[in-house]
């Protein structure tokens, strides 16, 4: 088939010609769009296009009962589930006045540092598929199926958890849990020189990274970057230590800064974090052992379930930086308002745009998955 | 054997030892990425697909055309490629006919991408010919140095010093072991492996001159790949490792070639381009200069 | 201007074989054709939903779906499978549409979840499209929200038999009920809508002509003069500003 | 009441007019100004003097009923780690507001998301343009006056689900309550 009738279009000349990246592109995380316009090979301008992954969240969110919605929330962060439910379940027991008990604390720390855990492992892959290194990504993503296969032994499910439900989580760690989740976490840490010799040491990744997409810290605090892109341009600012929620105070971490501000930073930020993970959750496993408890409050009839009328603003430190929910309640078995803060809504949109310009177009990709941008939750 | 079954034989013959190669190249990705792979008959059900499909957009008579340059340059390089029991067309072409044969794939490649009118494609393309521009010196500065070592450069004689006396002392490897070096850098980047991909990419230019490639045009490609894995093996094998005296050897050659590039491939990320051309020009390109002057010392002797 | 017989009847010659026509070379390249089909499988990389997420874990280490010959490609030229991985936004399904008629036949359409079969936990959501077999002809889908990797092999399996067997023939319908087709698509997305892919002109080509591919919806084409240069074909897809 | 107020906070506060604040959670003041057009200087001062660098977010909430549009600017200090929520009512009628993206660059992509989900104006702002909704011909979304159900069951071919288990469930007085 020939398809020579079909229509050419005819621009003017010009130097800059426009290339679109995605939605159908491997090298854009998740379903989402950028148009760069290019002169020759930098990237001179560049547009974001979102909405790719738009559902209305928020606005179903406002159709169903405060207890239904726990079953939307982890679908707006797919990488990383667990933050979007326990920021939706602390906004929900701050409104409704319910006290977590302890043991439920810990393991919804248990949980968090689990989801935090797979999304790094997950972003290894991702990153060093972008610049070509593909084992990387079947390394990576076949040892996060190790801790998936934990939460299914914890919840029941792989990827949606739905386990943390406001006023605790859904069930009590099953026999032997502690023991085997023990186990991977050795697997993992034993995991992780081979990942240095792979990728974090590898020569051409290096010379690849260091420089690319470099941003300094005023320009981070200027488009409301967070998380672990802030802490590559060397601020120590993390939601776990500095507004400490659940039992974080009385775990001990540090919080992991680089200087460079670069895409190779932000990948070596996040293998620090992966071991502050790794230190958090041998921690819980331990206070797990000790701490009985019930592991949740008693809640009332979840179909008649009123919530007093307030508003909440509740904040989590997610693998991708400040994750925030605002609930507004009007005293009604349906949520009023829930506006839904992800990281990501900063990382996508204007860093990247800003971050591209002048780039490489080998490095948009790069660009993209170092900042570790997740288009759902921009889309929501 | 008559030269017009050795015409016919010599192709079937190298598009089943590439087969068997691009086999091998998956089967080792697999097993440094911790999984099984492929079966056996893969590559093989791969192309008959792709041939097979039902729908095949063409973009022009430019497009058509080019992709048989792309396949019909590759088989001519095969045709010129000395192996045991076979030497084709080796006799009427030297060296240097091949080389220049061996170009004609590449640039096939860019007048057809250039009809499908597709950005990416020509960004590959733009990078592939970059590319070629980084490994081509230092493999010609080998293969000049190999010639000058040979004092020949028709392949035929070429094998006939290497295997006289059956020794390992008179292959290229051992008496030129810098331009051996030189040119097995510049074989990889021949065959577009990371850290050399850049032209490939997906990430950054969805597969670049292949992204407007279907049905039996990518099928088409896929051949080439066979017949590269293949002549660019037995080329290095011929000018360095002494060729084959069977089947055997020769293959046992080409598939050691082969490996080390595959084995190389899988732990490196691309280079940028500037950074392939920064790296050709300094590494194999000295490494070759080195190993030519050599040579001359040897001569001048 | 040339003078293509643009909207009119097919003519006889067009006809699709039937199986019994061909010969019996012809029906012996085909059936290996089919297993050939089967065996490799080249999956489209778009991730349109949230079920891409498990689609890593099926094809890497773990579970390895190379094994059967499976392998993604990055563009829809390369690609025989689209995966609609979960729900689709209307600007997505927009795009997805796109993409299927890049493919080339024959292709396959697999709906990964519960969202492409009846809108799943969206079914009240004004974003996402809620059954996906109104707008592009599937083959196969997965049940659950989301799927497991275990569930997608075993779809990816049944898919392999039903190519083999030679009945995953549902990318034909597309091109036999166009207008059906381009009628839901332009019911979504408005009057204007089509897309620069001359899908009749294709089914010509191909001998895919049915008595469904011309229509009322097909004729609104004809103003958008398709097959000249002039106006209009790219437009509709320009993003509303 | 709160006891504590870091120091530079009490010395904006007091000089912005109609600012009434309380302690909504530890670390976290809510803020009410009861005249809107004071929230840039609010911020400002904020921003420049009480180290309040990070926006961490601007929600808007519909209050029909009221015909208000609340809209509420987080923000966080590196420094003083005391979160701010400040609370500013609109009404819906023009739906007009001033844009911070001068003081906050995050406020664009807020700024640009209400605009799309609430029909609010802003004017100063960076980029009004469709991001999410661009192939969208509807109201905006996130109105309470949008009924999404309705609009669902006019596009989208939809059978509704009414199962017999659910139906009986109804008649014994279970099932959702409103």
């Amino acid at each position: 088939m020939h398809p020579d009738h079909y229509r050419h279009t005819e621009l003017p000349p010009s130097t800059e010609y426009e290339l679109y990246f995605g939605p159908n592109h491997p090298g854009i995380e998740g379903n989402y769009a950028l148009k760069a316009r290019l002169a020759g090979d930098t990237v001179v301008a560049l547009e974001a296009d979102g909405g790719y992954l738009h559902r209305g969240f928020e606005k179903l969110m406002e159709q169903r009962l405060w207890i239904q919605n726990i079953a939307l929330v982890p679908r707006i962060c797919v990488p990383d589930p667990v933050p979007m439910e326990e920021t939706y379940a602390r906004a929900v027991e701050t409104l409704g006045g319910l006290e977590v008990p302890e043991r439920a604390q810990w393991l919804r720390m248990l949980v968090l540092e689990m989801s935090r855990l797979t999304a790094h492992l997950f972003y290894f892959g991702g990153h060093a598929a972008t610049v070509g290194l593909y084992t990387n990504m079947f390394w990576g993503v076949s040892d996060r199926d190790r801790l998936l296969d934990c939460f299914e032994q914890l919840t029941g499910a792989r990827v949606y958890h739905m386990y943390i439900t406001p006023g605790g989580v859904r069930r009590d760690t099953p026999p032997g849990f502690l023991d085997s989740l023990s186990e991977v976490l050795d697997y993992v840490e034993g995991r992780l020189p081979k990942f240095d010799d792979l990728f974090f040491d590898n020569a051409v990744l290096v010379r690849r990274a260091t420089g690319t997409g470099t941003m300094d810290q005023a320009f981070a605090i200027d488009y409301g970057v967070t998380g672990p892109n802030l802490r590559a341009t060397g601020l120590a600012h993390d939601l776990r230590r500095d507004y400490p929620y659940l039992k974080y105070a009385e775990v001990e971490f540090d919080v992991i800064t680089e200087t460079a501000g670069d895409a190779y930073a932000r990948t070596l930020v996040r293998r620090g974090e992966v071991i502050e993970s790794l230190r958090i959750l041998r921690q819980v496993i331990d206070k797990l052992r000790s701490v009985p408890g019930p592991i949740r409050c008693p809640l009332p009839n979840p179909l008649a379930w009123r919530i007093p009328a307030g508003d909440a603003y509740t904040r989590t430190e997610s693998s991708k930086g400040e994750l925030a929910y605002y609930i507004v309640s009007d005293g009604s078995a349906k949520p009023w308002r829930v506006h839904v803060r992800g990281p990501s809504q900063m990382h996508a949109v204007q860093t990247l745009e800003a971050l591209c310009v002048g780039a490489r177009i080998e490095d948009v990709a790069q660009i993209m998955f170092s900042l570790d941008a997740c288009p759902p939750e921009v889309d929501r | 054997m008559s030269i017009a079954l050795q015409l016919l034989l010599m192709p079937l013959a190298a598009f089943l030892v590439g087969l068997a190669m691009v086999l091998m190249m998956r089967k080792v990705r697999a097993s440094v990425e911790r999984r099984i792979g492929p079966p056996w008959y893969q590559p093989l059900f791969d192309i008959y697909k792709l041939f097979a499909k039902d729908t095949q957009i063409s973009h022009g008579v430019m497009h058509d055309v080019a992709i048989m340059m792309v396949l019909g340059g590759i088989i001519c390089v095969v045709l010129f490629l000395p192996v045991p029991g076979m030497s084709g067309l080796s006799a009427k072409g030297d060296l240097i006919t091949l080389l220049y044969l061996m170009m004609v794939p590449s640039l096939g490649m860019a007048l057809g991408v250039g009809q499908t009118a597709n950005p990416n494609g020509s960004i590959g393309i733009a990078r592939a010919l970059t590319a070629m521009a980084g490994y081509e010196i230092p493999f010609f500065i080998c293969v000049a140095g190999a010639a000058l070592h040979y004092g020949t450069t028709d392949l035929n004689q070429i094998l006939t010093i290497q295997q006289h006396g059956g020794h390992l002392e008179h292959w290229g490897i051992v008496q030129m072991p810098l331009l051996a070096v030189a040119a097995l850098f510049a074989v990889h980047a021949m065959l577009g492996k990371e850290p050399f991909e850049i032209y490939v990419a997906p990430a950054e230019i969805a597969t670049g001159p292949m992204v407007e490639m279907s049905g039996k045009y990518l099928g088409t490609l896929f051949v080439m790949q066979c017949f590269q894995l293949f002549t660019v093996s037995v080329l290095y094998t011929t000018l360095f490792l002494g060729g084959g005296f069977s089947w055997f050897t020769l293959l046992l050659k080409a598939f050691a070639v082969v490996f080390i590039s595959v084995l190389v491939t899988n732990v490196y990320p691309r280079y940028r381009t500037d950074d392939v051309l920064r790296w050709q020009w300094k590494w194999p390109t000295g490494i070759a200069l080195l190993g030519l002057g050599m040579v001359m010392l040897q001569i001048g002797r | 201007m040339p003078d293509y017989p643009i909207y009119r009847d097919p003519p006889e010659q067009c006809r699709t074989p039937d199986a019994e026509e061909r010969s019996l070379w012809g029906r012996t390249l085909e059936r290996i054709a089919d297993h050939c089909r089967a065996r490799s499988l080249f999956v489209l990389h778009y991730c349109t939903g949230c079920g891409a997420i498990e689609l890593p874990p099926s094809m890497t280490s773990r579970f390895d779906l190379e094994r059967v010959g499976m392998q993604p490609m990055v563009t829809p030229r390369q690609a025989d499978l689209l995966l609609i991985t979960g729900y689709l936004s209307v600007k997505t399904l927009k795009r997805v549409i796109l993409t299927y008629e890049q493919m080339q036949g024959p292709k396959y359409v697999m709906g990964f979840g519960s969202c492409t079969i009846n809108g799943g936990m969206y079914w009240n959501s004004y974003a996402t499209v809620k059954r996906l077999d109104q707008y592009l002809p599937v083959d196969m889908y997965i049940a659950g929200c989301m799927p497991r990797p275990e569930a997608i092999q075993q779809a990816f399996l049944q898919l392999m038999e039903k190519i083999d067997s030679g009945r995953a023939q549902n990318w034909k319908e597309y091109y036999r009920r166009y207008d059906h087709y381009l009628g839901e698509q332009q019911a979504l997305f408005g009057e204007q809508f089509h897309t620069p892919t001359d899908v009749i002109g294709e089914a010509r080509h191909y001998s895919l002509f049915g008595p469904e591919t011309l229509g009322e919806h097909t004729a609104k084409l004809a103003k958008y003069d398709l097959y000249h240069p002039g106006q209009g074909a790219v437009d509709a897809l320009e993003v509303k500003r | 009441m709160s006891k504590s107020l870091p120091t530079p906070l009490e010395g904006v506060f007091r000089r912005v007019p109609g600012v009434r604040w309380r302690q909504q959670a530890e670390r976290h003041l809510r803020v009410e100004l009861s005249e809107a057009e004071n929230l840039p200087a609010l911020l400002a001062l904020l921003k420049g003097e009480a180290g309040y660098r990070h926006l961490s977010a601007i929600s808007c909430v519909d209050w029909p009923d009221a015909d208000e549009f609340e809209l509420v600017y987080h923000l966080d200090s590196y420094t003083t780690q005391v979160l701010i929520s400040a609370h500013i009512r609109l009404p819906a009628a023009p739906g007009r507001y001033v844009s911070v993206s001068g003081l906050y660059r995050p406020a664009g992509f807020f700024e640009r998301d209400i605009h799309e989900m609430f029909g609010v104006q802003f004017e100063g702002a960076l980029d009004l343009r469709p991001f999410i909704l661009t192939e969208w011909g509807g109201p905006p979304p996130m109105r309470k006056s949008f009924d999404t159900e309705g609009y669902v069951r006019d596009h989208y071919q939809w059978v509704d689900y009414g199962p017999e288990w659910l139906a009986e469930l109804e008649k014994r007085g279970g099932g959702i309550v409103e």
